[in-house]
């Protein structure tokens, strides 16, 4: 993005930004840089944002990656895709609350199968829960004595939890918030 | 009856040069193994080989870090093996958390639930250094004290008292009944 | 008639423990020689006896019950009963009418043995691995029967002793066509009873993790350490024996030069077809078991069918 | 006569514990103490000899790296963030390096470019060898796999002379790589090690990819097809065997993959023998590709970024921004997403391995119907590798 090649190198992605943008209104589009687009999408409307990106042949999906935004209150979902036909890779960004009860999607799993296996991921580390997944609640990464905590918020305090889980006081600074090895 | 203590030299000998190893790799050290194995290093030379059962095995090598889902199969698999048994750890991971000191999901100190004879510093410690553990374990066996396995039966108040703090009580049944609800038959409901 | 008794009694030990020992150094040289062609040093030759104490030494035994340790000393009387048949130079301690039939069968037992213990253990691999050992000793049947039927055939007798006599002066076995027919049937036979690959189903530590022995630990492993040294041997012996013409010096005016002469002959056979097992085993990966009988029965059986027609004509 | 299925369904009424009631399946615990499955667990659950359902189980080896990330400094992450992949350790480096790089918007020197694609090629070509290795044995012929990773020492002698380590080289750092190449004898010692390798591909040949029994152990298992995978998601060797010829080397080009001639090998059967064949060619080519660059040369110039912030590492910002790069790794499409808001620490880093893909979903769907024996075969034909999906 910092390369700001917006010129002439970028016309085919803005063609496929301009496509998409045209059937659906709702979202922003823009292009970052060659072989890189993005999208916002308000998050009721994603699943026909992505119906309509996997018609348009995108057709891998890398990763859903949930960033926390505490200041904001928000979870924001990155669904990353990949386009073989294009060779373009799109982020579709969007975002939603991030308290535990609201912090809730549809599904994507019927679009992208894969996606199943993501939002396992995202549920397990950001409580974000998929609604229509029905292997939400099955036993991933993390294990069941953690089931309540949300590792990868940010609002995790990691070095209190080691200090509570494993008992060990040595190599930690109390007066120290800010650590840095 | 005869007096096996008059051969128990013999089989310190055969301890020695006789460790098989079980086969899990319980992280990133585990692919050292490999050429430990094969031409470069041989292993073999020493009587050792890798052995997929537990049953069978008498050194386990924690292979670099431990995270609490791993460290109830370690324990489980450790106690399956027979006495005696000995136990290296294979990096600083295991020793201290090594890279992963302020990681949520990573065992500190592994000593806390089950004993060690021999921890090898490093990340990854370099065949050498593992070989250099493995010389040194059997010089201990020669000496009589590697005596985890012993420990492990004294002490299995404390290690058992560990392990339940970390994992909660009961975690063996619970481990064991978790993935019930998930095998049954879908078609039938 | 007692000091006859304590004779054989006497004999049959030192033939116990020669081939215990000579098995050991086989089981050592097939991990020596497997290292060789791996590029590495290897283990010392004495690395089998060491593992084999390392094992009986153990301070706690598991056991899963009666059947459990039965079945273990099972395949070791059974492996012992069957080295007694086989004659060994001029000696041999049992002798019947049809022990060709008995021998070939006894060296299958201990198999029985090692599956009756492994199912009582109640382990999933060793149950998955009894299965497929039991498969293999059925696909195996069918060649093997021929083999000896075309041995049978040819030399019109069902007696191991006789048949290595009539090679003292007819010349081995494998210089007529339809027992060389039958070797090489035998000796695919073989590959699976050493459990070389690729017919090692029944182990397949990649895959079901040592099947059947995946429960044994301490002394019920010590003592199949044991039953696979003699094991080794009986069975190398046993095709020597038939194929590769025995070994009955009588150069030698002392009956115990001649006896040293015939050991050394049969080690040297033993050896090549030890070898033999090894080299295929070095250079095959391993069938599944489906795949492993299909194989048996069309081209081992069509090739000892073949060598036993021909030696009825 | 009450059918099985009344029976079951009154047990579970009345809340009786259904297991015993299970009758001609059982399950079985596939790992982590196998020698198939490097520290991850598939529960199967079986019926007899054949695989009815498969259910994967991640998780053993997940250190929480997203999470690390968040707490250390821009270049200590390079040394956290290698050990995501451990067979082929520079592939995380180098995209996180990358990612970092685009953030910043430094244009790294030719030099430190072409260091990088020389250290990603022999990457590859020892994880192939690695790969070979796991291959052979499941399938039991241990000879070849002795020799691939003894093949391999030499690649990793190579590896400590450049770097300082056999396996975690902290090597490509953000702006360049740490230091540069040792000496010219190195880069003749590497064409060396590349022609050795290369004149003992055909033993492989021979061994284990033309012989008669690995075509009857691997043809027609593990079957997938092109709509199926790219659904799945699936990336590299194992998509490239059902007929889509996408390779981040070509389809999204970086370093000095442009300038370099390679093929890209697409089989259509999709089964575990194409699997096994196209990552037998891309052994070949990455040689090919190392050839090449040894004869373009390293060019001259620094190997690294010239920037004062760089004096002092623990102080270095990274303006805010985000950036998602990724190279093709021997086992698919390796990403990385990283996230900055101007302080001296990432905001958020993502790791997309490629094995999660393939390795939950894709695997239970191909384990289904087959038999033990052929769980190891296709567990290794993937190429699963469990770090990437633990994390």
């Amino acid at each position: 993005m910092a390369n700001g090649q917006e010129g002439g190198m970028s016309m085919r992605e803005q063609a496929i930004v301009d496509k998409i943008l045209e059937k659906a209104p709702y979202a922003e589009g823009k292009v970052r840089r060659e072989r890189r687009i993005e999208f916002t999408v308000p998050a009721e409307r994603i699943r026909d944002f992505l119906t309509l990106l996997k018609k348009n042949n995108f057709e891998l999906m890398l990763q859903i990656t949930p960033v926390d935004w505490p200041n904001d209150g928000e979870i924001e979902l990155i669904y990353q895709i990949w386009s073989v036909t294009h060779r373009t890779h799109v982020m579709v960004r969007t975002r939603i609350p991030r308290e535990l009860e609201k912090a809730r999607m549809p599904t994507v799993k019927d679009i992208y199968p894969v996606a199943e296996t993501y939002e396992r991921d995202a549920h397990d580390f950001f409580g974000v829960y998929f609604e229509g997944n029905w292997k939400m609640e099955m036993p991933w990464i993390l294990d069941d004595t953690e089931q309540d905590i949300y590792p990868l918020r940010k609002d995790f305090d990691m070095l209190q939890y080691v200090k509570k889980k494993y008992k060990i006081l040595d190599r930690f600074d109390e007066n120290k918030d800010n650590y840095v090895i | 009856m005869v007096d096996w203590r008059l051969f128990e030299p013999l089989f310190e000998f055969a301890r020695k040069r006789s460790l098989w190893i079980v086969s899990f790799c319980t992280g990133c050290g585990g692919i050292e193994m490999p050429p430990l194995m094969t031409s470069r290093y041989d292993l073999e030379r020493f009587g050792m080989m890798a052995n997929p059962a537990p049953r069978m095995a008498d050194l386990f090598l924690i292979t670099g870090y431990v995270t609490p889902k791993t460290l109830k199969r370690i324990i489980i698999t450790y106690e399956l093996q027979p006495d005696p048994k000995y136990v290296m750890a294979h990096g600083s991971c295991p020793l201290n958390g090594g890279v992963y000191w302020d990681s949520y999901n990573a065992i500190k100190h592994l000593d806390k639930y089950i004993p060690v004879d021999v921890v090898i510093a490093g990340c990854m410690p370099r065949p050498e250094a593992v070989m250099d553990g493995i010389n040194k374990i059997m010089e201990m066996i020669e000496n009589g004290t590697a005596d985890s396995w012993k420990r492990y039966k004294e002490n299995y108040e404390w290690y058992k008292k560990n392990q339940d703090e970390l994992f909660g009580e009961g975690w063996r049944e619970r481990e064991a009944r978790r993935w019930i609800p998930w095998l049954m038959d879908k078609k039938e409901e | 008639m007692i000091t006859s008794m304590i004779g054989i009694a006497l004999k049959a030990f030192l033939i116990l423990l020669y081939a215990t020992f000579v098995g050991f150094m086989f089981m050592g040289i097939i991990r020596i020689v497997t290292a060789r062609i791996h590029r590495r040093v290897g283990p010392p030759i004495y690395q089998p006896i060491l593992d084999t104490i390392k094992l009986l030494s153990k301070k706690s035994n598991i056991t899963h019950g009666l059947i459990y340790d039965f079945g273990v000393l099972y395949a070791l009387g059974a492996t012992i009963l069957a080295l007694m048949f086989i004659p060994l130079g001029s000696i041999s301690i049992l002798r019947a009418y049809g022990d060709l039939i008995l021998i070939t069968f006894l060296l299958e037992i201990p198999m029985l043995g090692i599956m009756f213990a492994a199912m009582s253990s109640g382990n999933p691999w060793a149950g998955l691995g009894s299965q497929r050992a039991l498969l293999t000793l059925l696909a195996v049947q069918v060649p093997l029967g021929f083999a000896i039927v075309a041995l049978a055939e040819f030399y019109d007798t069902f007696s191991t002793y006789q048949i290595v006599m009539a090679q003292q002066t007819a010349g081995w076995s494998i210089t007529y066509l339809p027992l060389l027919l039958a070797a090489v049937a035998y000796d695919i036979v073989l590959q699976a009873m050493f459990g070389k690959e690729p017919f090692d189903i029944m182990i397949a530590p990649g895959e079901i993790s040592l099947g059947p022995m995946v429960e044994f630990g301490g002394k019920h492993m010590g003592i199949l350490q044991i039953q696979h040294a003699i094991a080794l041997f009986a069975e190398t012996l046993f095709f020597s024996n038939i194929f590769l013409g025995g070994a009955v010096v009588t150069a030698f005016a002392s009956s115990i030069l001649n006896t040293l002469a015939s050991l050394g002959i049969l080690l040297i056979k033993q050896l090549a077809v030890l070898l033999i097992a090894i080299f295929i085993g070095a250079i095959f990966p391993r069938f599944t078991i489906d795949q492993a009988a299909r194989f048996y029965w069309k081209w081992p059986t069509i090739i000892a069918a073949a060598g036993a027609i021909l030696a009825a004509l | 006569m009450v059918a099985q299925s009344e029976l079951i369904k009154e047990a579970r009424e009345n809340g009786m514990d259904l297991l015993p009631l299970d009758k001609d399946t059982y399950e079985l615990f596939f790992g982590p103490q196998h020698m198939a499955t490097e520290n991850f667990s598939i529960i199967l659950k079986m019926d007899g000899h054949r695989v009815v359902e498969a259910i994967a189980n991640p998780g053993f080896l997940h250190r929480g790296f997203e999470k690390l990330a968040e707490f250390r400094p821009w270049h200590t992450n390079v040394a956290l963030l290698l050990r995501v992949c451990v067979p082929e350790s520079d592939v995380p480096e180098t995209i996180y390096s990358m990612a970092v790089d685009e953030i910043i918007g430094w244009e790294v020197p030719e030099r430190a470019q072409w260091i990088r694609t020389t250290v990603l090629e022999m990457a590859r070509v020892s994880s192939y060898l690695f790969w070979i290795m796991g291959l052979s044995f499941k399938l039991g012929v241990y000879t070849a796999g002795q020799w691939a990773a003894a093949y391999r020492e030499r690649l990793m002698a190579l590896f400590e002379q450049l770097t300082g380590a056999r396996v975690y080289h902290i090597y490509t750092i953000p702006g360049g790589v740490r230091r540069d190449i040792p000496s010219d004898r190195w880069l003749h010692q590497l064409k060396d090690t590349v022609e050795y390798i290369k004149s003992k591909l055909p033993d492989f040949d021979h061994l284990v990819f033309e012989n008669y029994i690995t075509f009857k152990r691997m043809e027609g298992i593990g079957v997938m097809n092109k709509k199926f995978a790219l659904s799945e998601g699936v990336t590299g060797p194992n998509l490239r065997a059902t007929g889509v010829p996408y390779d981040v080397r070509r389809a999204d080009p970086y370093l000095l993959y442009p300038e370099l001639d390679f093929e890209v090998p697409v089989l259509n059967e999709g089964d575990a023998l194409a699997r096994a064949l196209i990552r037998r060619f891309e052994l070949e080519q990455d040689l090919y590709i190392l050839e090449q660059l040894l004869d373009m040369g390293p060019p001259s110039g620094p190997y690294q970024v010239s920037d004062p912030r760089l004096k002092n590492l623990p102080r270095f910002k990274v303006p805010a921004g985000d950036a998602f790069s990724h190279v093709e790794s021997t086992k698919g499409d390796f990403g990385a997403y990283v996230v900055s808001d101007g302080k001296n620490k990432p905001y958020r880093v993502q790791i997309r391995g490629p094995s999660i893909a393939h390795g939950i979903r894709v695997l239970e769907h191909l384990l289904v119907g087959s038999r033990i024996a052929d769980v190891p075969v296709i567990l290794m034909s993937l190429d699963n590798c469990p770090p990437d999906i633990d994390r």
